[in-house]
Parts: C-alpha cells; sequence; structure tokens
C-alpha cells in the first residue's frame, strides 16, 4: 500500500451524528490491532438522576437522555411501568402511541436520510451545501422531516420532549379534527418516502459485507415499535422485559458509554437493517412493496452501507402505518386511566429509531423509583460498529487518508449513532503503531 | 464614605500676585454668611478675617494636607478636585460666591480630600483654622450663629453628592425600544 | 350598602316562554345570514366560550363551583334541573375574547422598492357575531370596556369593528358563586344594559325577553307562546334569590378613597408575600384593557407587522423604561391593580373599573381575594353612608375609526450628532397636524422591524420638525444611525405639551438635564420668538460631562446674548473643564430674583425634576407655574394601551406635561 | 440569569451585523445592500441531549434561508465543515459538566463576538446540575463500575458560571420561534422579543384555562418564563418549567399555595366535591419541593424552594443500576464466530490486539490547529 506499512487514523469530532465522538484506529502492516470509538461526551448520570422520581417524572427525565429520540425513552419508561402496575390503558391509546412513535421515526429518518446521511453518498460536507444544487431533494426531506415534527407537535406539544405521555395514557388526547388537519402531510409523506426508497437504493454503496448477529423486537401483528418479542438472528425469543437475560453491559476504558454484548461476549446489531430483516413480514404492504423493488434485502442484511434502504423503506411503513392511525382515530372519553403504583422491577424495551431500547426500573414502596439501568441503541451498537471498523478498514487503507477517513465516517454514520443517547460521537484516529 | 467635596482651605499664596483688580466688583467687599450674623459674632470673626486675591489657574489648596483655613467665597469661581489614579484629577465640583471652602478646618481631623483650584479671579475671605477652633471653642454665641450655615453648606453638598452618584444622566440600562 | 334592585316587571310584560328543545332554534335564528355564534361550553374542565352551530354543546348537567382559588366543574343533582345548561354563575373567562382578542394584527410595516417607509393601522371587517350565555356582570364589562375604548377622545378600529354588528344573548344567574359580588357592584345579577335578548332559564326552558328590536326580531323569528306569568314570575323569584345569596357589601363603599388613603399601608407587603404577580386576575378581568405590541419581521427586516397582545401591569416590562421598570416590585403591580380597579378608574372614566365577576379570585392560583384584601385595608374604619354606584350603561358606538392611530410618512432631511449617542434627525413632512404641533408634545417613530418609540419634537420648522434621539436601546439606535434621505413612519403630535403661554408676562426659568433639553428647546425658540412677552429668561442646564452636553453652538450663542441668562454645570468633568460641576440646582442659589413671579419648565430625570422643583418652591415659584414632564413606557400614545398610567392618570394623553401641583405626592411615590 | 438579553447584548448584536445594523440602515435608503459578509455561525455543544441544535434543524420552514443569510462554519450535527473559530455567533448548547469543557468554553469565548447559550442546560444547568458535589462521586461509582475512566466535574454549571455570556435563549429545548426571533433580530439590529413573563399570559391569551384553578394540578407557569407556548397546560398538565425562572419569580409564595392545597383539597369551600386522585397533584409539601427539581432546578429560586420544603430527591449514595455492568479490558470485538465475516477485503481471523490505553477526554470544536 502507498502509505508504507503504519498508518494512524484519527477522526476528531465525528460530524453530522448527534452527540459527541471520535474514531481511533491503530494499525500495523494492514492489519487492525485497535479500533475504538471513542465516546467523550460528558456524562450525565441519567439512571441517577431519576432515583427518587415518581414515574410520570421519569418520563419528563428520560426523554432529556436524547433530543432526538425522546419518544423512543419516553415509551420504554412508560411502557415498563405500566408492565408492573397492570394498568390496561384505552385501545386508542395504545393507537395514539404508535402514532406518536411513527411520528418520531419519520421526523428521525427523514432527518438522517436527507441531512446527515445522503452528503455522504453524493459527496457534499452538509445538506446546506446539497441544496444548492439539489435543492428540491433537500427540500423534499424537509417537507418529509416536517410532516412527523407537525405529527409530534399535534400529540406531544413539541417535536422535542413531548409532554403528554402519562402512565395510564396522554395528559390530553386530541380532537379527531386536529388529526384529520394532518392527513395532506402525512399523505404526502407517504409519497416522499416511497420516492425516497428508490433514491436512496441508487445510491453507490462500497462494497463491504459480514454476517451480524442482528436483534430487534418482532410482533406477531404489528411492525415492532412499542410491543413485541425480543429475537436474533441466533435464536433469542424474549419478553421484551426481559433483555437482560440474553445481553449485558460493559465498560470500556475508552469510552464514557457502556457497551452491551450478547451472552457470549459478542457484538450484535440494532437498527432499521436488523428490523426490516426479522420482521419484514410486518411491514405495511406499501412499504413490502417498496422494499421488493429494491431488491436489496440481502444486502440489507449484509452491508452496513445499505442501512439507509432499510430506513427509507421504514419511512414507508410508518408513513403509511400513521395514515391509517390517523383515519381509524376516535377519541376516548378520558385520555387516561386511573392506576396505582406498585413496588416491583419494571422493564421493557422498544424500538428506537435506531434500535432496542431497553429500560429496567426498581420501583420502592413509596412508588419512586430506586435504581434504574437504560440501555440505549448506540450503547448497544457499539460494539457493532467496533467491529465493523476493524472488519472493513483494512480495504479502505490504500484509498488517500481523506477518502479513507470519509469512508470509515460514513461507516459510522450509517448506524445513525445517537452519542448523548449512549453517555448518554466523531473523531477519527487511525494509528500507526509502526 | 469620604465626602467627595471635602475641602481645606490651606492658603497657599505661592506664587500670589498683589491682589487683583480684575473682575466685576471691588477688591474688598461685603462677605457672604459673614455679614448676615448678628453684630456682636460678625464683629467677632471679621476681625479675624483674612482677605486673599488667587489667580485663574492658581491651586491654593491641595489633597491630603492639613486645613490650616476656612475660606469664603466673596468672588469667583473655585473648582475642587480629586486625583483619581490612571484617570488624572477629575473635577467633581465647583464653588462660587457665598460658598465655604474648607469645613474640614473645623472638623477632625482637619484635613484636605480634595484640591482646590481657582477657575476665574476668585477673592476669598480666610479664617484661620486654629484661631477659628479656639474662637467657636471659647465663644457659644458665634459658635451657635456661624456654625448653621456653614453645616447648611455641607449638608447641600451631601445631597448633591448623592444625586451624582446616582449619575441621573446617564443611559442606565437597555430601554424598551 | 343600598343598590337600587331592578323589579323590571315591565320588561317581564313581554316576555316570551323558549322550551328547551327548541334552543336549538335559537342557535339557527340568530346563525342566519352567516353571523357566528359563540356560547359556553365543556373543555379541558372547564367552561369555555367555543363555537355554537346549536344547543348541543352547551354544559348541560354541569355546574361551576368557585372559591378563591378554584372553579371546578361538578355535576348537577339529579332532579328535575339537571338537564340545565347556564346553571353557573361565572365562566373561566368572560366574552371579552370576542369583543377585545387577546391578540390582534395591529400595523403593517413595510419599507418600499424606493425606500420609502409605509405604516397602515390594520383593522378587522366587521363580522356578525352573536354571544350567547353573557352575563349582567359580562355587559357591565362591556360598557366599561366602551367607555375605555371607543368613550374616549381615541378609538380603538379594532374593538369599535368588532362591536359594530353584535348580538348578545345574556342569561340572568339562577345561581351566585361564593366569588360573585355583583349586587355589591351594582352591576347584577339582573339583566339592564347592553343585552339583545335576555334568558332566565327555568327547568324546562326559558323565560325569554327582548329589550332591543335586534333581539324582538329574534323573538318574533322564533314565533314562541308569551310565558306564562307563573313563568315569569319563577324567573323573577329565581334571580332574587341570586341576589339575596350574594349579598351586598362584599367590599368597603369607599374603596376608593381608603386606597388612595394608604398607599403605604403595610398590607400591600403583606399580598406580595402571597401574590406572585403571574397575571392572571389582570388576564381575565372582564375590564382590563392593557395591551403591548409585539413586532414581528422576516430576516431582511424590509417589512414587518405589529401584533397587539394582552399585556398586564403584573409585568415587570409593562413599566419598562430605559434606566429600569417603574414598578419593579410585585407590591408596586399588585397595588397598581387593585387601585386601578376600585380608585383611578373612578377619575379616568366616571366607572369602577371592577364590576364584581369575582373572576380574579377565582381564577387566583394562590387564591387572593380581592374583597378580603380591600376591607383589611379598610380596617375598621366606618364606611360612610353609600352613595349609589353609577350605572355602567353601554354608549352609543362610534363609527370605527383608524384616525388616533395613523402614521403619515417623513424623510430624513439632515442627520446631525450630538453626542456620542444621541443625533438629531431633521425630518420633513407636510402632516399639518404635527407641524402645527406644540412644545412638549411628542411623536411615535416607526420603521419597519423595530418597536415603535415615543420621541419628542426638538424643535418645529415650516415644512417639518426635528427630533433629537439617544440610543438607549435597538430601535433609537437604528433610529440615530439612519442617513439623509431614509423614509420613516410619524404619528402624532401627542399629549399635552409645555403651557408656554403660562409663562407670559412672568420670569422663565428652564432648567434641563441631559437629554432633557431636547423637549425643552421649542419652549426656548417660542419664548425667543417672542422675547417681549416675557420677563426675566434663565435657563439652567445639567449634564453628565462636558462631552454629553447638547445642542453646544446654540447654547453658547444663548449665553452671549444679553436678554437670556444661561448657566451650564456638569457632574463631573476633567480639569480642562473651566464651567461649573455639581448637581443643577445649586446654580439657582447664584442668581438672585426668582420667585413668585416666575414659571418653570423642568425635565430631565424624575429625581432630578422633584428635587428641582422643592428648590424653586422654596424660592417662591408656585407649584402649578412650575412644570415638568414625565417619562413613562408607552405604547400607544392616546390613552388605550394602559402602560403610561400613573396614579389617574394616562401620561401619554393626560401629559407627559404636567405642573407639580397636580402630580402633587405622586412625583415622589415610588412605584406608582 | 435573569435576563433574556444581557448587558451589552445589544452592542454584540450590532457588532455581528454589518449585515445588520448599519446594512438594514443603508437598505432604508439605498434598497438591499449586497457586499456584506455573512456572519460566521457556530453551533458547539457540551453536556446535553442535543435537542437545541437540532431545533435549528426544526425549523423547516426557515432552515434554509438561514443558511443563505448566515455562514455555518461549524455544526458538528449537521455538517462537516469544520472551524473552531472565529465565530460572529457560537450557539452553545449543554452545561460544563467536565475540566475539558471549562477549557474549550474559555477558548471558544475568545473566539466569538456574541456568546448565546440555547436551551436549560446551557442556561442553568440541566437536569444533571442538580447534583451536588457530595453526590457526585457516588453518582460515578453508581453508573461505571471503573469510574476512573470517566472525568466529570463535580457540579454541572451553566455556561455563564464560566465565561461571559451574551444572550440565551432558554427552554428544554428552545422553542423555535425564538430561536428564529433570536437570528431574525441579529439580520435586522432590532431587540430580540424575548418576553420575561409568566407562562400565565400566554396560557390566557391563548384561552387555556388555568390547570391550577380548574383540576387542581401543580403548576409553575406563574414563576416560569413564558416562551414555550404553554404547551403543558394546553395539553392538560401543569408546566415544569423548562424555561427557568421569570424575573421575581415568587417560588415561596407559589408553593405555600401548592401545600396548603395539597392539605386542603376542598379549599376553602367546604361543600365542594374532593377531587378526583390524580397522581400529578401533590400529596404534601416533599412532593410541591420536587416540583421545582426539574430541568432549571438548580436555579436559585426553584432551589430554593425544593431545599425549603425537603423536594430533592434523594440522590443514590449507593449503587443505583437494575443490572450493574461488568468491566471489559479486552479490546474490540470482532464479529466473532456467530458472524463470520466476509468483508472484501476482511482483517483475516486475526482479532484485534487489545487496547488498554484509556478514552482520551473531550476535544475542542472544530478542526485541531
Amino acid at each position: 500500500m502507498g502509505h508504507g506499512g503504519d498508518l494512524r487514523f484519527q477522526v476528531e469530532n465525528l460530524t453530522r451524528v448527534e452527540g459527541e465522538g471520535s474514531l481511533h484506529l491503530r494499525v500495523r502492516d494492514g492489519i487492525v490491532e485497535e479500533a475504538r470509538l471513542e465516546i467523550f461526551e460528558a456524562p450525565r448520570y441519567f439512571e441517577a438522576l431519576v432515583v427518587g422520581r415518581t414515574p410520570d417524572e421519569v418520563i419528563d427525565i428520560v426523554a432529556r437522555i436524547c433530543g432526538i429520540c425522546p419518544v423512543a425513552y419516553q415509551m420504554s419508561a412508560v411502557h415498563a411501568f405500566e408492565d408492573l402496575f397492570a394498568v390496561q390503558v384505552h385501545p386508542q391509546v395504545r393507537a395514539l402511541r404508535r402514532l406518536l412513535y411513527c411520528a418520531e421515526w419519520i421526523e428521525s429518518h427523514a432527518l438522517h436520510i436527507y441531512l446527515l446521511h445522503a452528503p455522504d453518498f453524493l459527496g457534499y460536507p452538509s445538506a446546506v451545501e446539497l441544496a444548492r444544487d439539489h435543492r428540491e431533494l433537500v427540500d423534499d426531506g424537509l417537507r418529509l422531516k416536517k410532516a412527523g415534527n407537525d405529527l409530534l407537535t399535534a400529540l406531544g406539544g413539541r417535536p422535542i420532549h413531548p409532554v403528554s405521555v402519562r402512565v395510564g395514557g396522554f395528559s390530553r388526547m386530541p380532537a379527531k379534527a386536529e388529526l384529520a388537519a394532518l392527513r395532506p402531510s402525512l399523505a404526502e409523506a407517504l409519497r416522499l418516502s416511497i420516492a425516497t426508497v428508490d433514491i436512496v437504493t441508487g445510491l453507490a454503496a462500497p462494497a463491504f459485507e459480514r454476517e451480524p448477529r442482528l436483534v430487534s423486537l418482532r410482533h406477531p401483528t404489528e411492525y415492532p415499535l412499542n410491543d413485541g418479542r425480543i429475537v436474533s438472528t441466533d435464536g433469542v425469543d424474549l419478553r421484551p422485559s426481559d433483555w437482560d437475560e440474553a445481553f449485558h453491559e460493559v465498560q470500556v476504558p475508552w469510552s464514557n458509554a457502556l457497551q452491551s454484548r450478547a451472552g457470549d461476549g459478542l457484538p450484535y446489531l440494532l437498527g432499521p437493517s436488523a428490523r426490516v430483516v426479522l420482521a419484514g413480514e410486518q411491514l405495511h404492504p406499501l412499504a413490502q412493496a417498496a422494499l421488493a423493488r429494491t431488491g436489496a434485502l440481502e444486502s440489507i442484511r449484509r452491508n452496513p452501507y445499505r442501512s439507509i434502504v432499510a430506513r427509507a423503506v421504514e419511512l414507508v411503513h410508518v408513513s403509511a402505518e400513521a395514515l391509517d392511525i390517523v383515519d381509524g382515530y376516535v377519541k376516548p372519553d378520558a385520555p387516561m386511566v386511573p392506576w396505582t403504583a406498585r413496588p416491583g422491577v419494571a422493564a421493557w424495551a422498544t424500538e428506537a429509531p435506531r434500535g432496542l431500547l431497553f429500560h429496567r426500573y426498581v420501583v420502592g414502596d413509596d412508588g419512586k423509583v430506586a435504581a434504574a439501568t437504560i440501555v440505549p441503541p448506540t450503547s448497544q451498537n457499539q460494539a457493532a460498529i467496533e467491529a465493523d471498523l476493524a472488519t472493513f478498514a483494512p480495504a479502505v487503507l490504500d484509498l488517500p487518508m481523506g477518502e479513507a477517513t470519509h469512508r470509515l465516517e460514513q461507516l459510522i454514520r450509517s448506524y445513525d449513532p445517537c452519542i448523548s443517547c449512549a453517555t448518554h460521537f466523531l473523531d477519527l484516529s487511525v494509528e500507526d503503531a509502526g | 464614605m469620604p465626602s467627595a467635596h471635602r475641602a481645606s482651605s490651606a492658603a497657599a499664596p505661592a506664587g500670589d500676585g498683589p491682589p487683583s483688580a480684575a473682575g466685576d466688583g471691588p477688591p474688598s467687599g461685603p462677605v457672604p454668611i459673614i455679614d448676615a450674623l448678628p453684630p456682636g459674632p460678625r464683629a467677632r470673626l471679621a476681625a479675624r478675617i483674612v482677605r486673599r486675591e488667587i489667580e485663574p489657574g492658581t491651586t491654593f489648596m491641595h489633597e491630603g494636607d492639613v486645613t490650616s483655613s476656612l475660606a469664603i467665597i466673596v468672588r469667583g469661581r473655585v473648582a475642587l478636585r480629586l486625583r483619581v489614579p490612571e484617570r488624572g484629577p477629575v473635577t467633581i465640583l465647583t464653588l462660587e460666591a457665598g460658598d465655604i471652602v474648607g469645613w474640614s478646618a473645623i472638623v477632625a481631623p482637619y484635613r484636605a480630600t480634595t484640591s482646590a483650584t481657582a477657575l476665574e479671579p476668585t477673592e476669598l475671605a480666610t479664617l484661620d483654622a486654629v484661631d477659628l477652633r479656639e474662637l467657636l471653642a471659647s465663644d457659644t454665641e458665634v459658635a451657635a450663629r456661624f456654625l448653621p450655615p456653614v453645616m447648611e453648606s455641607v449638608a447641600a453638598r451631601v445631597a448633591a453628592t448623592r444625586d451624582q452618584l446616582l449619575d441621573l444622566f446617564r443611559g442606565a440600562g437597555v430601554d424598551a425600544w | 350598602m343600598v343598590v337600587a334592585t331592578q323589579p323590571h316587571a315591565a320588561a317581564v310584560a313581554g316576555s316570551r316562554f323558549l322550551p328547551r328543545e327548541r334552543f336549538d332554534d335559537l342557535v339557527a335564528v340568530l346563525a342566519g345570514g352567516g353571523r357566528r355564534v359563540v356560547g359556553p361550553t365543556v373543555a379541558d374542565g372547564a367552561i369555555v366560550f367555543a363555537d355554537l352551530t346549536d344547543g348541543t354543546a352547551l354544559p348541560a348537567g354541569w355546574t361551576l363551583r368557585t372559591s378563591p382559588g378554584r372553579a371546578r366543574l361538578e355535576r348537577l343533582p339529579e332532579g328535575p334541573g339537571s338537564a340545565r345548561t347556564f346553571q353557573y354563575a361565572v365562566s373561566g373567562e368572560g366574552i371579552k375574547r370576542f369583543t377585545f382578542p387577546s391578540r390582534v394584527d395591529a400595523l403593517a410595516m413595510e419599507t418600499d422598492a424606493d425606500g420609502t417607509v409605509r405604516v397602515r393601522v390594520e383593522a378587522p371587517p366587521p363580522e356578525p357575531l352573536a354571544i350567547v350565555g353573557a352575563r349582567a356582570c359580562d355587559l357591565a364589562a362591556l360598557a366599561v370596556h366602551d367607555g375605555v375604548l371607543v368613550g374616549g377622545p381615541a378609538v380603538d378600529p379594532d374593538y369599535a369593528a368588532r362591536r359594530r354588528d353584535l348580538v348578545i344573548v345574556a342569561v340572568e344567574c339562577a345561581v351566585a358563586g361564593s366569588t360573585c359580588f355583583c349586587a355589591t357592584m351594582g352591576t347584577g345579577p339582573e339583566v339592564t344594559t347592553g343585552a339583545d335578548l335576555v334568558l332566565a332559564e327555568l327547568d324546562d326552558g326559558f323565560v325569554a325577553r327582548a329589550p332591543t328590536p335586534a333581539g324582538e326580531r329574534v323573538l318574533a323569528a322564533l314565533d314562541l307562546a308569551p310565558a306564562l306569568e307563573e313563568q315569569s314570575m319563577r324567573a323573577l323569584a329565581q334571580v332574587a334569590t341570586t341576589r339575596a345569596v350574594m349579598g351586598t357589601g362584599a367590599v368597603p363603599a369607599n374603596s376608593r378613597s381608603v386606597l388612595m388613603a394608604n398607599l403605604d399601608h403595610p398590607r400591600w407587603d403583606a399580598i406580595a408575600e402571597r401574590c406572585i404577580a403571574c397575571a392572571n386576575c389582570t388576564l381575565v378581568c372582564p375590564t382590563c384593557f392593557c395591551t403591548g405590541l409585539e413586532v414581528t419581521s422576516g430576516f431582511d427586516g424590509r417589512a414587518s407587522g405589529a401584533t397587539r397582545a394582552w399585556d398586564s401591569c403584573f409585568t415587570e416590562g409593562f413599566a419598562q423604561v430605559a434606566g429600569g421598570s417603574f414598578r419593579p416590585r410585585p407590591r408596586d403591580r399588585y397595588r397598581q391593580w387593585l387601585t386601578h380597579k376600585f380608585a383611578t378608574w373612578w377619575d379616568q372614566f366616571g366607572t369602577s373599573g371592577c364590576i364584581g365577576c369575582g373572576r380574579c379570585i377565582a381564577w387566583c392560583p394562590v387564591g387572593i381575594d380581592v374583597r378580603a384584601e380591600l376591607n383589611a385595608i379598610a380596617g375598621d374604619v366606618p364606611p360612610p353612608a353609600a352613595a349609589p354606584l353609577p350605572r355602567h350603561d353601554i354608549v352609543a358606538q362610534p363609527a370605527i375609526s383608524t384616525e388616533a392611530l395613523e402614521f403619515s410618512r417623513a424623510t430624513v432631511v439632515s442627520v446631525t450628532p450630538e453626542t456620542a449617542d444621541t443625533a438629531t434627525l431633521r425630518l420633513a413632512t407636510d402632516d399639518a397636524r404635527i407641524l402645527a404641533g406644540q412644545p412638549g408634545q411628542f411623536l411615535m417613530v416607526g420603521v419597519p422591524a423595530f418597536a415603535i418609540p415615543p420621541i419628542s419634537i426638538s424643535r418645529f420648522h415650516p415644512d417639518g420638525i426635528e427630533l433629537t434621539i439617544r440610543a438607549a436601546g435597538a430601535a433609537t439606535s437604528f433610529l440615530t444611525k439612519l442617513r439623509k434621505g431614509a423614509s420613516l413612519g410619524v404619528r402624532g403630535p401627542l399629549g399635552r405639551g409645555w403651557p408656554v403661554d403660562d409663562a407670559i408676562g412672568r420670569d422663565v426659568v428652564i432648567v434641563a438635564g441631559g437629554i432633557g433639553l431636547a423637549p425643552l428647546r421649542p419652549v426656548i425658540d417660542a419664548v425667543l420668538r417672542d422675547r417681549a412677552r416675557f420677563k426675566d429668561v434663565r435657563i439652567y442646564l445639567g449634564a453628565r460631562t462636558p462631552r454629553e452636553r447638547l445642542f453646544v453652538d446654540e447654547v453658547d450663542a444663548l449665553a452671549a446674548r444679553d436678554d437670556v441668562l444661561v448657566r451650564t454645570t456638569v457632574d463631573r468633568a476633567g480639569p480642562e473643564w473651566l464651567g461649573r460641576v455639581g448637581i443643577v440646582t445649586q446654580l439657582f442659589k447664584t442668581v438672585q430674583g426668582t420667585g413668585a413671579d416666575a414659571t418653570a419648565f423642568i425635565c430631565g430625570p424624575e429625581r432630578m425634576m422633584a428635587a428641582t422643583a422643592d428648590v424653586l418652591g422654596d424660592l417662591g415659584v408656585p407649584r402649578d407655574h412650575i412644570w415638568v414632564t414625565l417619562e413613562r413606557h408607552m405604547e400607544c400614545g392616546v390613552g388605550l394601551c394602559g402602560h403610561c398610567q400613573l396614579g389617574s392618570r394616562f401620561v401619554c394623553r393626560d401629559g407627559p406635561v404636567f405642573s407639580v401641583a397636580e402630580l402633587g405626592a405622586d412625583l415622589r411615590r415610588e412605584g406608582l | 440569569m435573569d435576563v433574556a438579553m444581557r448587558d451589552g447584548a445589544a452592542a454584540g448584536v450590532a457588532a455581528v451585523g454589518p449585515a445588520a445594523q448599519s446594512g438594514a440602515a443603508a437598505n432604508h435608503v439605498t434598497g438591499r445592500s449586497s457586499a456584506v459578509r455573512r456572519p460566521r455561525v457556530g453551533v458547539v455543544k457540551f453536556a446535553s441531549c442535543d435537542g437545541c441544535q437540532l431545533t435549528i434543524l426544526d425549523v423547516e420552514d426557515h432552515l434554509l434561508e438561514i443558511a443563505e443569510r448566515f455562514e455555518i462554519v461549524e455544526f458538528a450535527e449537521a455538517t462537516s465543515r469544520r472551524s473552531s473559530g472565529p465565530f460572529d455567533v457560537l450557539l452553545v448548547e449543554g452545561s460544563i459538566s467536565t475540566p475539558e469543557q471549562a477549557v474549550e468554553i474559555a477558548r471558544l469565548r475568545a473566539e466569538a463576538k456574541l456568546l448565546v447559550v440555547i436551551g436549560a442546560c446551557a442556561t442553568a444547568g440541566g437536569i444533571q446540575a442538580l447534583r451536588t458535589a457530595a453526590e457526585h462521586e457516588a453518582f460515578r461509582t453508581a453508573v461505571y463500575p471503573v469510574p476512573a475512566f470517566v472525568d466529570s466535574l463535580a457540579t454541572a454549571r451553566p455556561v455563564a458560571d464560566v465565561v461571559h455570556v451574551d444572550a440565551e435563549l432558554r427552554g428544554c429545548p428552545i422553542a423555535p420561534e425564538q430561536l428564529v426571533e433570536l437570528l431574525v433580530s441579529l439580520t435586522t439590529g432590532r431587540r430580540p422579543q424575548l418576553p420575561d413573563q409568566a407562562v400565565c399570559l400566554e396560557c390566557k391569551r391563548r384561552g387555556v384555562p388555568c390547570v391550577v384553578v380548574a383540576r387542581g394540578l401543580p403548576c409553575l407557569g406563574p414563576v416560569t418564563r413564558t416562551g414555550c407556548g404553554a404547551i403543558c397546560p394546553r395539553f392538560g398538565r401543569g408546566c415544569y418549567g423548562c424555561f427557568g425562572p421569570r424575573e421575581q419569580a415568587n417560588t415561596a409564595g407559589l408553593s405555600a399555595a401548592f401545600v396548603w392545597q395539597a392539605a386542603n383539597p376542598l379549599g376553602e369551600d367546604a361543600a365542594g366535591q374532593p377531587p378526583a386522585p390524580d397522581p400529578a397533584r401533590p400529596a404534601g409539601p416533599v412532593d410541591v419541593g420536587r416540583l421545582f427539581a426539574g430541568f432549571t432546578g438548580a436555579t436559585a429560586p426553584f432551589r430554593a424552594a425544593t431545599d425549603a420544603l425537603g423536594g430533592r430527591p434523594l440522590m443514590p449514595l449507593r449503587p443505583t443500576l437494575a443490572s450493574p455492568p461488568e468491566t471489559l479490558r479486552e479490546g474490540p470485538p470482532s464479529w466473532g464466530p456467530a458472524g463470520t465475516a466476509s468483508a472484501v477485503p476482511g482483517p483475516g481471523d486475526g482479532a484485534p490486539r487489545p487496547a488498554t490505553t484509556p478514552a482520551k477526554s473531550r476535544r475542542s470544536h472544530g478542526p485541531r490547529r
């Protein structure tokens, strides 16, 4: 290779990821000796901050772990508590929570595809520069994103840290007319989503294949959002409350985020690709059709750069399902059912846009949280990212430094990592150990 | 808080020329304050007055010196100045006919905290500090009649100082528009 | 206290009966011709006015239980009356939202391609509206608003437009809440004014009467049977019971004098510990009318809008001027509110500002009860014999007029820097009103994207005026940086100026501090133009430093005249300054002769004006010949926005120039 | 912390705006002035959730116009362009929570003409600022098996505790309307309208019935600065103070009322019906105190209210993880036997050598110089 035997890659402050991290590789004679996704997002100790709080306060607090996917945190928490307290919510509450989650997925996926990841594939530093040459493309992405944000606002008051999710239901449920008013923008979102699948399928992805272990929720009748069993490509099948029977957290010295490993100590992969592979049969017919048109299911499974296709297919799904829920919505008499806290362990997992999000709370006799464990998707994906880097890096070492760095950054971005979640990201460094 | 208006009248005749006839009044006319006193005290104080002519630009007392006399401005204008490190002298008050310069001559520790500089041809009627203190201690009628106008002058300056501290004309803060 | 009750038997004579099942027809008749109909509904745990298409959305079977800090919906007990729809006293918000919306477009401002600034006053096209379910207190409040917003010298065009085609179906209260005291204030519960149709709800329907032709037309269209005498008597008995339950004497009859005599009562401090200054009382109050302008614009700033929004004297920004708020403490703000409602309103509008609806009591999150506070401040002082309270009558509605709020265009002819932060703009205008303005009057000055500050006129010319502006905020900074040829919108002249004629044949004493010389410059101009009509003219000027003196060349020229005495002093100076140093009041003692024959005009910071007025008073200048000009926050300049109140005065309209005799102790009172 | 626009901010705004102030003045005469340099804008973050900077991307209708009017030179979440300064405007999210962050914000301050802090973490320390120094060690021990790997300050601080701040946008997250208002004020030279009033004014203007009065729910709206649009009361719950204390926030008066209401559920009206049980309603003083211990709970007026009532949640001084993690000192993982890599080209079978060097601490913003 042109650089001689030893290389040192360093990407300081990864960009277009949420949060702060960096990538460090040490390579000797073409062999990757060290691949570290360093997360130096300052720790905020959320698991300690929720102690002494009531379940509803916890729902507000854990949302602040991540400004990109606050609904995911609210959902894992509210389901954990309702599971422990045996709260039966109104079917329309259940439907509206799916709708809320759909809205967050639309916003998050559109953000990632159009503003964060597409510039990578098309060779621009950001969507701003991309917009100079492809204004319609960026406008479409912004419209999609806005459709999600408007829906979040209608359901929760604001797109980031919505306020309406409560144990037992919602603090307020919208009038039918309020949701119906969003129908046109959701129909537009569905149209744009289908077009998105075609656009991203056409993006050239670097050739890179591996056989990852995939993990997601799976539900017999729904595409996994709030409910389902935890399944994996190697046979895991658990209640969403039993995540820690198959997985566990570890700390590594180079990261402020805890990592997660499967029972055998090996990494696993979460997110759109995992869900499309493991739960694809529950995709909305329109999304299934879009996926079939791409013919990319196998490459989605094997090539991390193709996760953007899985994300686009999911965008079709959540747009279509959001429309269905809006059409079927009937405002219930009461937005909430009464409930009583009871002591015990409350645990649940839901599917955040970037993958499985597990919460576990110990609720004390006073109805307040005594201990908590929160395992975000990015911390679970960290090991997978590092494994991918170690696997893929040798293939790019021949490239000019800037290009090689770009490819590796793009690889990390394909996981849509949310680093503020994980420590609650990126600097690439490739160290020449020669 | 030290008063910004304390003045001392150390008669500082350095460079004093002969009494000047410049200005619009006679070289020695009536003396404000003193003339308003009843005949007895007026006579006993007037007997001790030494008149001085100060040329413009002359600093006739200095910040930090012992105050050697109390003066009443008969004519002209006097600037009281403070020396502010790094800013140089700052005029904090100007005094005119009828004003007292150097009331610290009768108040311990009898030391000036401002300098006094004539801005115009100025005539002062001065009373020696030690002499005046002895008179006030021994002559209760003089004390009773002379101290109130001195106090009035001092009080007016204290009040004025407060308003200056408020910096009334400064454009304070950001307004609503 | 004694309040004349209204047996209104005469009104009862023509009553009809509207069976409950025909209420939908009433809504339909009202809605005829495309009229919007609003009425009470249940939403979000409260009774809220919303659009009605029929009677089904009314709060059937609900009542509202109110006590200090609480207003809870409760189900009516089972029984013959359980289907009643108006079986509560006062809703959370009255009908104010419809006659005086919380936010309306007030101004549109833009800069044309040629740079000309245009300011347009927005007034909505009249929208036919029917309000169902107003109560006697709501109508009394409407009468109060009429007095404020269309009854004075300036007409609020938005209000006038909304009031124009309004049909009101009132309901006489069948119950009283514990927070109600309309009987004390003489405003209810009987409906005596302002309604086109008055309903009294019985278990099976409504006794209806129509005091106006519009109401008669509605009744005629419904083709109802006359009410049976028994039904009418039940309706009368019902409202009489409501009155009896409420009782009278909830607040001292002499609240007005009690409050004004106790502006420094310790109770104000006690209230301030509990009061959270949240402003809820003012915003639920149906007579509160204070508003502020919110300027909005796009990124290029060429066009902007101004939205008029409900404001409150409980906010800090409400009384904000350069240098701070005139009511910094919540104590000051509560006192302003209570004294305005029960005392100074009388001076301003000839009525009480309180109409006894009790919303401020129920909707206070911490449950402060104005009745209790008034009684506490009144203490054990026995009230005098009660005087009858004046009635709140709806005034005749004037034409919709935007005259008081219209801007004209002016062009910058030249810009003269005065000091580091102050500049004088000479403006060309052909607005005859402005050219005929008086010394001491001011203009509201608007350019797109900026708030609209009041600026005193600092000189009059045959073809224009001058404005001397200190860059104290963003808008004034922008104005001082305008260049020749720039265009701006101006509105005025506003306010009562300096009474120069008061000084004819007398000595003239002019005292200015800082920027205060600007509004006095036209006085100097006027006096010198007619110098022979005045005796001695003495001008005393104060500035912070020599560099901050205004109009230096002009002042030097004045000083050179032998018919004007000019004295300048600065607060501090370097040794190069050979002039006077000290405060402006020290200047007087060096000049003999000022006394009973003088008229004084003073402008500067309020503290300086008060001190100067004292010294001049001591010199014998009569207090009714000492004139000062006050600075207060102003948004409208014509007495509609409420910001500039000082006791019973609107500084913008009644001032800004006042005599010291007029102001009395208020010139020095803190937080007023 | 009590003013929306700090002293000197107006001047600061003017300073970034040759494009704005004088330029706009010129516009009034000459029309659009063209050759004006766009202000250089940076967006950086410290300890936070990214939600406030995401709000910039959430103003979809204005995003591209903002990108045209401002030159965004540093915004790691959105662009690969990097700059370490200088900035005309620097938007700063997040609290200062590590020693390196304290150093970095001081460097950035020197690079920024106008430093605007955005969001509850930057303006008030965020919820992470509720911890005290004593609790900090316990926190680290609780969350991380090897606390030595994690470097953080004893308390999380608002940015203004460390460097001078020119302006602030409150909120958790900030309100998009206020963000646009701030940016518009920068291009027009006017003062941003960020009123320091109670949330109550917005409730009343929007016709939202008071949740305290109508439903007996606790609400911090009366003592919290407006700006959000009264979201929580509109959604049937009490305000939880995202925007932090308003001027003269009488938290003692409000909490006294809530404590009284908790003890007197019928208020002064003994004949009324008791309210239906609601977990949102405080049962007593401790619950009332905890209301104030939210995302701006470290501000003086809110902390005082919490402390006065003993409402500070018990910060754990013992491990609080429901499932404690283990420590792993091995190097990065390979996909292993379960997921045999078939990468092109692959690393072969040789798993990378274990890494043992500890994590470097936080990098500076922008490229290294």
